[in-house]
């Protein structure tokens, strides 16, 4: 056995297919074949090197009233191939939808077509400035009032405000325009009543609109208590927040029962519409008796993720709400789109500092035309469909949470792991060495060991075959007791498990030259 | 339709496996009176006829690069090389969501890691957090978590600060505990509009939120406001909404700032009519436990291998739920991807170089125009941005202008209707801007004045 | 040990980094974390599934003669997303610049600058036809005739000739003119002489061309031998071709001797001009007295080699030959720029259909723009430079073939590699798993073993000092007799060696379905 | 510079490694007198600065997506959907070379191998090789890879090639044993164009070379051909110049070719003012070691694993040098890429539905001019393009519509200067064409002729 260049001695290793025994070489670069090692960009450049051609500028008086930056500021630079180079690698080390299967619940990983981000780079719309006078920006304008009316006729509801930023900040946009409306007409409520299913945002929000967080509890079935809940109403209850399709994925059965009990107590019905996917053009939210709702612009309708945003997190609102909007919102005038961004009204205010993100409004349309009425209902029963199939598929091997057909994603919990050892961790971390991103673990927290699996429409039935064959393999592994399998997953992925709780307990946050590190 | 996978054979196979006939008893749930509603919206199209409409659409708007601009007032049109478009529509950057398997994720993961030390070095702070949704909203999340870390309630925004950040703080503090005390700008005197804001702190303040540059575009010392705050036990949140300065002026952090929140578009990101931006957050290391939005973190894989995960999440709504430091979930991840790329070219080098000429591109705009009979220019300092008093009202000259192929600037009254400011213009000037342009903007300008 | 689903056994592995085994789980997909098995289009798609929407055609009267093709064509279909799942994977299974050095000897593997990408894709010159009126195509006309003139100032000839199509489709081009020259002053002469050391392409274009080749024998320093040259050189020779660099990286030394001597004996001077990457702005060739040279675009001037092409190939004449440079050419009327694309001329006539690799053109001006004269002198330099390095810094290690120093290229045999049973086949595939592309193999043939590394100018010292010390340690590995670390590789690659042998005795060079197939 | 990542430190250290005091000792076999000559070209320059020298040329060419566009004469402009373009700007296709080292370079032999196989099953044919330049050089190639395959020389190019095909051919074989004999067109007539083809077939004949649909875009039965150049031993050679029309019509190889040749572009590929472009050979599985080109085949690893390697590599240059069946060596790779990614997009399916859309919007067009004064369609057959007999001479009209921005067709003089076909005019209609475009057309032609 010899030493490579850094005294690791290099090993032999089993032959995958055949059990056989044959060497392994450490290389001395650090990379392996199409593996490549590669540095912070401070590990890599100077701040005297750099990666762009400027101007040379004679010399000249500053205007800067006497404070010009003398210290070092420490970024690097590269020239471009390294850059090119630097993040081509880094982008290797990730999954991608564009990779494969990505099946994380609630979060609507659905295939970004390329032709959205070719349409929000048309100079017409990615370069043009949020204070340009209006005569210059008219087809923006009437982009985001074709918009608004493909969300207004897909949710039936009579308004809509765009700029929220996502889907957070959309319910933010909502809350506040109940609690305005409450104000409006004097009453001070203080509690908003949210399901154990809830998303973290949600309470959070209702927390920054200054408001109490109530739980009420869920039936047998996944669903609300509707009679539980028309306990805890009151006079005292501003909203409640429901997620439907919920984040079990099902549909809440006793919507309307809710809305209406809501309505009698005198709040409102604020429902999160992050999955809203399951529905669209099978029911409108208008006709369900909801008073506000977010739209996540970034699952439904396929603007990417980006490795965690931009978002978009359009709000519609009931004709008891629409009033109280955030500005700045569109309206057609005599002369064209105007655009309404100040002045005495009864909105709740400016949620961000322009017209929120145009460039999501693009894709989002884009999206909406190319599918139209009849593409966007079969992706919704193509998203269910698919969903459904996974749980009819895999009920006899994993213990779904709840009986009967789901909406768009299937939950599942972890009583079949029960004694073997396994935890949803691992079972998630397997799945990587399957070449699947996992599914969405431990959410909601209704359920053990929850794993929440939502494959979109856009997957094929061989994709969700092979998915299934997967699944199905790890299951059986699991009860079958090869333990192996899972503690130490993920095998395949460039990294090991990585320790979180060491990150936490001493939080190394940003680089620092090695001579300034303690 | 194109994106749909699955034929009708498909589905005919995956509902007999499922148990039903059709996939509206997948649907059961839903009141059957609503089921299947009439869209009246028209059907699916080809890419083709998309592309046609939307490009249709797009040639109705005046962009940017097509004339002499001098917009800017938060939001600047600068060059951003064809390598960082390139990289971040990478399929695995592009298409990954939030990195919660950092097993998969290290690109993600490690670029943030990046991000938040270029951030911290931009800003001159110990640390930065992994992006908000855009500056004004950062600015909004401050305020808050000053009034967490002080305990106390009162926040001064200066006059400086652009009128959109304080409508969004404003806004956003309503229903929370926070009280603010908002003061107008003071176009052509910065020193005392910054005197008002130090004589508003007291013992009740958590903090002073200042603008710098100032919306108006001049360049203030903080050491004064920042020596008032902390003697009262308040935070000094500096506001930029112009990163680029910061390649030519003193560091907020090297003034005393407590958190710096600012607006990173003009690195790496287009004017996009206002979104996707880029909100950055500093502060010092130890705020780190009340700062809002994600954070990465580096740690090591069970081997003992360098990596990186999400890290202090308690502080966060997936985790701490109503108690959370923020409700952010989704923030602007590409965007911080494209900030880091172009970062990685400009490097401290290229971003000082390319600050210097955006400084210089204005001083030319401001010698044009201070030649114009009539044109007052109110600053005495500015980086790339300042403002000039009309001899009449700014907004009609700048739509005379706009309908002469030349955007002129914002009307002070965009911003502050009914302020009292209509005779004002901002107007910014980047390295885009070319000799010609300038030339045009002064003779149009003149022109328009006559 | 477990079975997986295919039967096979999973088998335990070697840590790298500790020697400790540990088990590795074969996976039930095929996949293994983020590298993701993706079988043949043909296995995915059907030919009744499609990725696109096509408006939908009322039944009209067909008028194409009764020749409506009725059998199956055969081609699979798949929906968007799974395209870009296809072809994302497939590209993750490649090498390209953009991962990390590609020290392809003769090949300029430089970075490709996506500026120029974007430049070719701006409709003016991405979505202009080739015979649209000529008024309408002005500013495509001016950018010719912009690159023009910077190739022939460049290489200081007085003409060049833009349309052929890559570098061998230049030489068929320059020898033609040769021949064409020749037959115009009623000289029939038969032989094209040629280094041995020379690009295939050299000879196979010379016997296109009706010659004979005979081959010229190099000097002890890897130069070509004037002398023997001279000897050879009699009015039955109609050219001598010649690289220069040559193809051992050296610049050749009696270069205007042997002009002096082509031109003595009537003949002319083909310069094969791959390696122009070294020269330029240093030398112009037009000052050596060659006669028709060929530039690679491709490799000189950064255009993408994308997997094997597409290239352009100008190329210069003399004021000997520039009356049979080939047709079409721009020239500027009084009225604006204008082609000339027929005529009675001394022209040799036309190589392609139209004006050749536009797409090519817009991206190598915007390289030459970029860098200007002062940056296309810095790149030659510093490519020598590059290349210099790696041959100072192996020199003692592995076996430089000639002395003194080289030009964009460094030649290494395999004498160091004598006795010990690796090949350079094997030292090539070893680099795979050090994460570089390996050198230019085999070529050029007057060097046993031929190692032909060319870094070029856009790698960063950082970079050739990794690489250096990859193959120091290989090297030293050879030396030492660890040959296992050879004869396997690549171990880190997602393929082991491949088969070419099996390939070739059995061609199997399409997809037929499984039926069909015997 | 800022693709040059040398600095001025890093180069001093090199040189010193080196052990020479400046990079010319370096250049020392270059004659000193002719070392470092003065360059008379500009200093480099930003990104920027060459973005908008670079767009100011484009903008002066008319954009066949601005325009109602009818040009096609072997170039056409189809809509390529963008996810075609977002695959071959990936880095690893991008920068990859020919893939000479198969262990990391699967990504490009599997798309060829798919390439291959689609090429084939289009063409009908058995095996297709990993592409030429274009379809003018391919067919050159095929007529010269007919005289090694039959040991004759005559090859027969039938009135219908495209003119520029013809020169292509003339001007590549005028140095080799070929002899070409070429025909020209006869547009009112093509079954009289072909008969004279295949009377000029004898014993000596090594090919007929046959384009479908011909220049003028009529369809022709080519069984009759094929059985002529059959039973005198000669091959015959099918060119395809729009692959488009094999969505419609019969396949060559069901009509009897041996050699078909083809130019790709239509699928996945723009215009680009004629380049580059993708030449598409297939033949029969006997003549495969007769062809021109790489030829990537299927293996296994030594694990057993199957992948894709070049192969037959023995007829290439690099290998057989001067007895090699081409020169070729650099061919189409990535357009070769576009082709396959738009091929799997479309399936048989969407292939035959736009070329169905094709051949409707060409009657379209047809119509729309068959009723002007003095238009007369020429055709009765064709697939997206006919040619017309103006009243007047073509070229001039085309001009004069172009200036009124319609860019109306090709002038058949452009093609055959002196050729008598003055008056002809060949228009193609694909499925970018609109009802609006035709409309537009139809007034405009009128308007032109009056
Ligand atoms: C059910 C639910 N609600 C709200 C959100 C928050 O949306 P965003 O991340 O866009 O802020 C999410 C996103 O994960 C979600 O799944
Ligand atoms: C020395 C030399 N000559 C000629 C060629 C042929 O050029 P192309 O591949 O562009 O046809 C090459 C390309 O590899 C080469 O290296």
């Amino acid at each position: 056995m010899s030493m490579n260049s850094q005294g690791r001695p290099t090993a032999p290793t089993a032959d995958n297919d055949t059990g056989e025994m044959k060497p392994v070489f450490e290389s001395f670069s650090g990379h392996k074949g199409l593996r490549i090692a590669e540095p912070l960009v401070f590990e890599l450049g100077t701040t005297q090197t750099t990666g762009v051609d400027v101007e040379e500028i004679e010399d000249f008086e500053l205007s800067v009233g006497g404070l010009e930056r003398d210290t070092e500021i420490g970024c690097p630079g590269l020239a471009e191939p390294d850059v090119v180079r630097h993040f081509t690698r880094l982008s290797r080390r990730n999954y991608g939808i564009d990779m494969g299967v990505f099946p994380l619940g609630s979060c609507t990983m659905k295939h970004n077509p390329r032709l959205n981000e070719k349409m929000a780079r048309l100079p017409g719309f990615g370069d043009i400035h949020p204070l340009q006078p209006l005569s210059t920006v008219q087809g923006a304008l009437e982009l985001m009032s074709e918009l608004s009316h493909w969300i207004t006729t897909l949710t039936g509801m009579p308004a809509v405000a765009l700029s929220p930023k996502a889907g957070a900040h959309g319910e933010l946009c909502g809350v506040m325009a109940i609690r305005a409306a409450l104000e409006a007409r004097g009453d001070a409520r203080e509690i908003v009543l949210c399901p154990e299913s809830a998303h973290g945002t949600n309470p959070a929000t209702a927390a920054f609109c200054g408001y109490k967080v109530k739980s009420i509890p869920a039936k047998e079935n996944g669903r609300v208590d509707a009679e539980a809940l028309k306990e805890a109403l009151d006079d005292t209850v501003a909203a409640v927040m429901i997620t439907n399709p919920n984040t079990c994925g099902l549909f809440e059965d006793e919507i309307k029962d809710i809305a209406d009990a809501i309505h009698a107590a005198g709040a409102f019905f604020y429902c999160d519409g992050a999955n809203f996917n399951a529905i669209m053009g099978k029911v409108r939210p208008g006709d369900l008796g909801v008073d506000a709702m977010h739209l996540n612009l970034h699952k439904t309708f396929s603007t990417p993720h980006g490795g965690g945003g931009p978002g978009s997190g359009p709000v519609v609102f009931s004709d008891a709400l629409k009033d109280f909007a955030p500005m700045p919102y569109v309206v057609s005038g005599a002369g064209g789109y105007e655009i309404v961004e100040d002045g005495d009204n009864t909105s709740l205010g400016r949620l961000t500092a322009f017209h929120g993100q145009m460039g999501m409004y693009v894709r989002a349309l884009s999206y909406m035309l190319s599918h139209g009425s009849d593409g966007i209902r079969q992706a919704a029963e193509d998203a269910v469909l698919n969903a459904n199939y996974v749980l009819a598929s895999l009920g006899d091997v994993m213990s779904a949470s709840f009986e009967g057909p789901c909406m768009h994603e299937a939950l599942f919990d972890d009583r079949f792991l029960k004694d073997t050892g396994v935890t949803t961790l691992d079972f998630a971390k397997a799945m990587i060495d399957e070449g699947y991103h996992p599914m969405t673990m431990y959410f909601p927290l209704v359920v053990h060991g929850a794993m929440l699996v939502e494959p979109t429409e856009t997957e094929s039935k061989y994709n969700m075959d092979q998915f299934i064959r997967s699944m199905r393999g790890l299951a059986s592994e699991a009860k079958a007791g090869n333990i192996g399998r899972f503690e130490g997953a993920p095998y395949h992925a460039p990294w090991k498990r990585l320790d979180e709780t060491q990150a936490a307990r001493q939080p190394v946050l940003r680089y620092t030259l090695p001579e300034a590190a303690e | 339709m194109r994106y749909l996978p699955l034929t009708n054979d498909d589905r005919q196979a995956m509902l007999a496996k499922i148990g039903v006939r059709h996939v509206d008893d997948l649907f059961r749930d839903v009141p059957k009176a609503d089921l299947n509603p009439d869209i009246d919206l028209p059907r699916h199209q080809s890419e083709m006829m998309v592309e046609r409409q939307l490009s249709k659409l797009a040639a109705k708007n005046t962009s940017a690069g097509s004339v002499p601009f001098f917009v800017g007032a938060g939001a600047y049109k600068h060059h951003v090389p064809a390598t960082v478009d390139h990289m971040i529509q990478r399929g695995e950057f592009l298409t990954a969501y939030t990195p919660y398997q950092p097993e998969i994720a290290q690109g993600t993961l490690q670029y943030l890691f990046e991000f938040q030390t270029m951030v911290a070095q931009l800003t001159g702070m110990d640390v930065a957090n992994a992006s908000m949704y855009d500056g004004s909203t950062a600015t909004a999340e401050a305020v808050m978590m000053a009034r967490r870390v002080t305990r106390k309630k009162k926040a001064v925004l200066a006059g400086g600060l652009h009128a959109h950040y304080r409508s969004v703080v404003e806004t956003t503090t309503q229903f929370t505990d926070d009280v603010i005390e908002s003061q107008m700008p003071m176009p052509s005197d910065p020193e005392a509009e910054l005197q008002v804001a130090i004589n508003a702190i007291d013992d009740t303040t958590s903090c002073v939120v200042v603008q710098n540059p100032t919306v108006n575009g001049s360049v203030l010392d903080l050491t004064a406001i920042a020596d008032k705050a902390h003697a009262h036990k308040a935070l000094l949140i500096v506001v930029v909404t112009e990163v680029m300065s910061l390649g030519l002026i003193k560091s907020p952090g090297e003034m005393g700032a407590d958190i710096v929140v600012g607006e990173g578009q003009s690195i790496g990101n287009g004017l996009n009519f206002g979104g996707p931006y880029l909100g950055l957050f500093a502060t010092n290391q130890k705020y780190v436990r009340q700062m809002p939005g994600r954070l990465c973190g580096k740690t090591t894989d069970s081997e003992g291998k360098e990596g990186f995960v999400l890290t202090l999440s308690t502080r966060e709504q997936h985790i701490r739920r109503e108690k959370a430091t923020s409700n952010i979930c989704t923030n602007s991840g590409l965007c911080s991807l494209a900030f880091t790329v172009h970062m990685s070219l400009l490097g401290e080098k290229g971003l000082r170089q390319t600050a210097l000429v955006n400084h210089k591109r204005a001083t030319d705009v401001k010698n044009a125009l201070a030649g114009i009979d009539g044109v007052e220019v109110l600053n005495s300092s500015f980086f790339n941005e300042f403002t000039v008093k009309l001899p009449t009202a700014a907004a009609p000259i700048v739509d005379k202008l706009a309908a002469d192929g030349v955007l002129a600037g914002v009307p002070m009254s965009r911003l502050y209707p009914g302020g009292g400011f209509d005779d004002l213009l901002i107007l910014a000037a980047t390295e885009t801007v070319s000799d010609d342009d300038i030339e045009i903007l002064a003779a149009k300008l003149k022109e328009a004045l006559s």
